[in-house]
């Protein structure tokens, strides 16, 4: 089943990244959108940040890697996946 | 249309995920799907203190929430075990545990931990916000 | 039924989620769920042997990890590189799971419907 | 003989820092030192909720600070607008923001930041608990 | 009369530490203390201009750091490391201190009586 | 003046020993005690471990580097330093 991945701290990145397989995605929110500055290319798994969160902190110079998306779209991700892990 | 449910153990003073919880909700619902349940687990429940007084001009959580719960009848769920601990009773755990006075806002129903389960099995998707 | 699996990735005491997300899995198994338990990264220092946080009055929940068994829970896994960033080895752990590398993590993190971390 | 104050900032439901600090307080007595004021702010402060009821088989983190503070005379000076926001408010200050109880322990008392900068001034050293 | 330096080290609104700290600093300003604050690792982050967090019903404290000279802080310092660390440079934010390397801040935090950190 | 750095969590360790200056000393404390398994060398820095935390957690073989004391020991370590640090 194809899992998305929810990352909101910025600490646990590497840890999330050992748990992630191929068809897998990674979406950060929170503290954690401060990862999407840099291309961390991994496994072709797909790469999502939240915007709001970006503009809450005043990050603008994303890496084209990292799809930038709002409220709405996380919710159809979590469907367009079979389900969630918030990693914590 | 599917139907979600959310587990919330974000701590409502010091980090977003109560924040966060909120937005992914009214996203949820404006998508046209359905709420089966929002359950508060371990520093989650905290946000159902009745007594909580941000300062006026900080978003008063406990009360968005309860806002919510009411105009779009949302089942807000407190795990007890995790609430009590907490300082955040109803009357009912207030005289249980000789307590001077109950603490849970209204809109917020402490319950056994069996509810989280439950609102799993009977939901497509569940997402926490820790 | 859905299946869930439940990952347990901090150390124990310094933080209250150990316990907590312990009872959410004793819950689960109580309603038949198909359960796999999994001690990822720092987590396996959770099976550390003679832990004895009564001396700092802390509750010892380690041994309710024995009894996952009981309580019905088929597979529990313990992470080999979280065993070597500790320098831990099998006899240093309670026994009561089998050494997995991050790929067969991987796997069961995929196959399960619910996977749940504090 | 030194004088020691304490900044505890811990979490006393998910985090180990408010035991630390209550052994650290009693080694500081037991070794014939002086405690000027224990200060609670951030998080901390919710330990100070009288309603606070963890299991029996736990400590109960609020008492014990309360016994070790009437036992040895120590002060508990919880922060208040760090208290407000978390649903921690003694009679005046439930009074003055329309809540329907107190809910403070009567051991600690509310208190302004100042008091901290007062006690970092007033002590040899200022040990902080996270 | 003592010293203080206040160091922040985590990024702005995932945690609510920022505030809390900065209040504590303001209230010893008031008790007219020598003042160092250090933005360090993450930390940095504070620091970024044009933050929006009320588009998440967030208040927006970083103003405040434009005002602690008013405040009668001294010395503003700012981790050259975190600033690298995070591909952030003096145009990116806040122009309220100085580029230090870890050399001055170690310096800073043994001169000074108190560090706090939240 | 020579400062007691304390830590309480593994994760913040580098980031801690870069503030750390020579005449300094760490102390590991909670869930930091399990650094207290290797020889960390850095700078000269006198090395502490609180032992009622290495007990809660059944760890028993420390490296030789670091001193494990007491809470009793932890009160003296305070007033031996200028001044501590919790390095959150």
């Amino acid at each position: 089943m194809k899992t998305l991945f929810i990352l909101n701290n910025p600490t646990n990145l590497s840890a999330c990244l050992e748990a992630i397989a191929k068809e897998d995605a990674l979406l950060l929110i929170e503290d954690a959108v401060i990862i999407a500055r840099k291309n961390i290319e991994y496994k072709h798994i797909s790469l999502f940040a939240l915007k709001e969160d970006l503009i809450a902190r005043g990050i603008n110079n994303t890496d084209a890697s990292w799809e930038l998306i709002n409220y709405g779209k996380f919710v159809e991700l979590t469907l367009a996946f079979d389900k969630s892990v918030t990693w914590l | 249309m599917a139907t979600f449910s959310l587990l919330i153990t974000a701590n409502p003073y010091s980090n977003q995920g109560q924040y966060s919880a909120l937005e992914f909700t009214k996203a949820v619902l404006e998508a046209g799907h359905i709420i089966k349940r929002i359950f508060f687990y371990a520093d989650g429940v905290l946000v159902a203190n009745r007594l909580n007084c941000p300062p006026a001009d900080e978003l008063n959580l406990t009360k968005s929430w309860a806002k919510l719960a009411i105009e779009k009848d949302i089942e807000l769920t407190v795990c007890v075990t995790a609430a009590l601990k907490r300082g955040i009773v109803n009357q009912a755990e207030a005289e249980r545990n000789a307590l001077t006075s109950e603490s849970i806002d209204p809109a917020f129903e402490l319950s056994g931990l069996g509810q989280l389960t439950e609102a799993m099995l009977a939901s497509d998707r569940l997402v926490t916000f820790g | 039924m859905k299946s869930v699996c439940f990952i347990f990735n901090k150390p124990p005491y310094g933080q209250g989620s150990g316990k907590e997300l312990l009872d959410i899995c004793l819950m689960c198994s109580a309603f038949e769920m198909p359960i796999t338990v999994i001690f990822q990264g720092d987590g396996v220092l959770q099976l550390i042997e003679n832990q004895q946080p009564d001396i700092l009055n802390i509750k010892n929940y380690s041994k309710t990890f024995k009894a996952l068994k009981l309580y019905g829970v088929e597979t529990v896994l313990i992470d080999a590189a979280g065993l070597e960033k500790h320098q831990l080895v099998t006899e240093n752990i309670l026994n009561i799971g089998e050494i997995a590398n991050s790929k067969i993590i991987q796997n069961v993190i995929q196959k399960t419907d619910f996977s749940i971390m504090l």
